[in-house]
């Protein structure tokens, strides 16, 4: 089946990121195609590039760039979400005025009409919140 | 059939009375994340009858010690076992 | 009562109250969004949620606008099934005349059914 | 004499009887953000009896439309009010 | 029972559970620099909090760490009071033999005495 | 008096930020010091620098700057809770080997030891959560 996931809780703040990539790898295991993670609230923050947590901790932003370079999973972060956050990429960062970016490829903003989209063309949505 | 996943425990969060309401006679409902301690015995009666419909992620139980300590009318899953539910599911609805 | 018009494509559940969260808003938008894209919305106040159809809000702290401009659009995008949960406004001592827009309220048995025939359901 | 702060609705989170159980008898009780709603007639009864030591915070009340749906009891303090109440508390401790 | 070894100079409230959210871990963190920086601290679990304490829990999704290395790490540390409302185990069906780490239970009354008496509170 | 304030909750997600900078005006008109805001939890993305909310919206990163530039009050973000969730100055960025940085002046990473210190040194502590 084809599955997307939607995410809407921060990294660390919540369980919702860990939660979402459990299931990622489950759902590979399973041989279902995981075409989509769409990033809304919160979930926007899984983006950030600059996140640095402890080594002893699992790096959300690196696990989830490892769903779209091994599985072809498309990043998609819903952009008026994370503009109000300070998630940028260079574009936007050039729209807006501003020195530098904060959300880098593969993960890519995206309108919200692309939510709507995965829902009703996929198989399976699977919603983890905060 | 509808999956139902729930995220809090009814000590803290009112929000399992939704889910309940919104709940078909086939649906099911699946414990995750803080969602589990709802799987103690002494508060599993907050879910009412729900006779083979509730579920609860072994992987979250494990972390939080509760493994051992389930109602037995809980039926527990482990990561694969929620990939299946969501197959076997028309959709999934998300309560948090 | 439960008649076609339910029958939507996309189910947009909002539980959260205007101003405290942001839960509203973004389910507001994802609803809009999918309207603007030609799909047929329901909007299910349920809980909470329906506080945001009280009348008479203001700008929230520093003047954050809130989300009664919003749900005045809602015909604008051909939004007009609205759907409530009758047990959340009497809790709250509420009444259909007390609300911004006109309602169906739904009985609990009714929620289910709701659920069942929207293929997509968001929750916010 | 404490301050508590409540920013949850009691109809979704239970942590207002956190904030009651912590409550000593000449502490005060304010309801900010979506815990106004807890000011409504129907469901100011949550709070028990906490004459004249229940408040709300009027331009919350306000930005939701229930300035004028309040219980008589509960005390609306605008954010003048509420700085006024946290000098008057040795301390503030908020309940979310 | 209260006594004045509950009169430290600073009090944490924990009132989440383990791996659910950060609110656990950040409390701790908090309690454990108070008292690295020299402060006297208690720690008072209620609500959910309390099952912080229960013995046996592992590591979370993603092999996540969770809080109870930090929990056997308090004594080194002098964080040894530790407060649990009473109500809050039997509401789970816990009694203090399950709980890692010996523990004070506390009765309702003694809330508001315990928060009285510290001069910073921080609730997470 | 002084004040000091706590604040734990993320822009635009819940009210928190919001609530705090309302209170906040209000302790100064009332000839309150307002010494510190803490930044904890996800209260420490309000220290975003490329936030760019909707211009009919409150700019929260410019309201509390401006806390800072007119009042002098010091805004502290909790470096472990900022480097978890992308929040680096230009220090931090170097010293994790990544290029831009994604927090500036005047917010500035600090110790949570310096929330215990403003919880006991000054007449008060309000905390806004989320």
């Amino acid at each position: 089946m084809r599955y997307a996931l939607l995410v809407q809780g921060g990294p660390y703040s919540r369980q919702a990121a860990h939660s979402a990539l459990r299931f990622a790898e489950a759902v590979i295991a399973r041989r279902h195609r995981l075409e989509t993670v769409f990033f809304y609230h919160d979930g926007v923050y899984n983006a950030a590039r600059l996140a640095a947590p402890p080594q002893d901790e699992p790096h959300l932003v690196d696990r989830f760039r490892a769903l779209h370079e091994v599985h072809g999973t498309q990043l998609k972060v819903c952009i008026a979400a994370g503009l109000r956050r300070g998630l940028l990429d260079e574009r936007e960062a050039a729209r807006h005025g501003k020195q530098g970016y904060s959300l880098e490829a593969p993960f890519e903003l995206t309108g919200l009409g692309q939510l709507i989209d995965a829902g009703l063309s996929h198989d399976r949505l699977i919603t983890f919140s905060p | 059939m509808i999956l139902h996943t729930l995220n809090r425990s009814p000590t803290e969060s009112r929000v399992y009375r939704q889910a309940l309401a919104a709940m078909g006679p086939d649906d099911r409902l699946l414990l995750i994340e803080d969602g589990v301690q709802g799987a103690l015995p002494s508060l599993v009666r907050h879910f009412g009858e729900l006779d083979g419909q509730l579920f609860a992620l072994r992987e979250d139980l494990e972390a939080r010690g509760l493994a051992g300590r389930c109602a037995a009318e809980v039926l527990v899953v482990d990561a694969d076992g929620f990939v299946t539910l969501t197959e076997e599911a028309d959709k999934t609805v998300s309560w948090f | 009562m439960h008649d076609e018009s339910m029958n939507g494509e996309v189910l947009v559940i909002l539980r959260h109250a205007p101003h405290g969260s942001s839960w509203l808003r973004e389910g507001l938008d994802a609803a809009l969004v999918a309207a603007a894209f030609g799909r047929r919305v329901t909007l299910l106040f349920i809980g909470e949620g329906v506080t945001a159809l009280v009348a008479g809000q203001g700008a929230g702290a520093l003047g954050q606008k809130g989300t009664q401009p919003t749900l005045e659009m809602l015909a604008m995008y051909d939004i007009d099934t609205l759907l409530v949960e009758r047990q959340a406004l009497d809790e709250r001592g509420l009444g259909t005349a007390d609300l911004l827009l006109p309602v169906t309220t739904l009985a609990p048995p009714e929620l289910a059914a709701t659920l069942a025939a929207h293929p997509l359901v968001l929750n916010f």
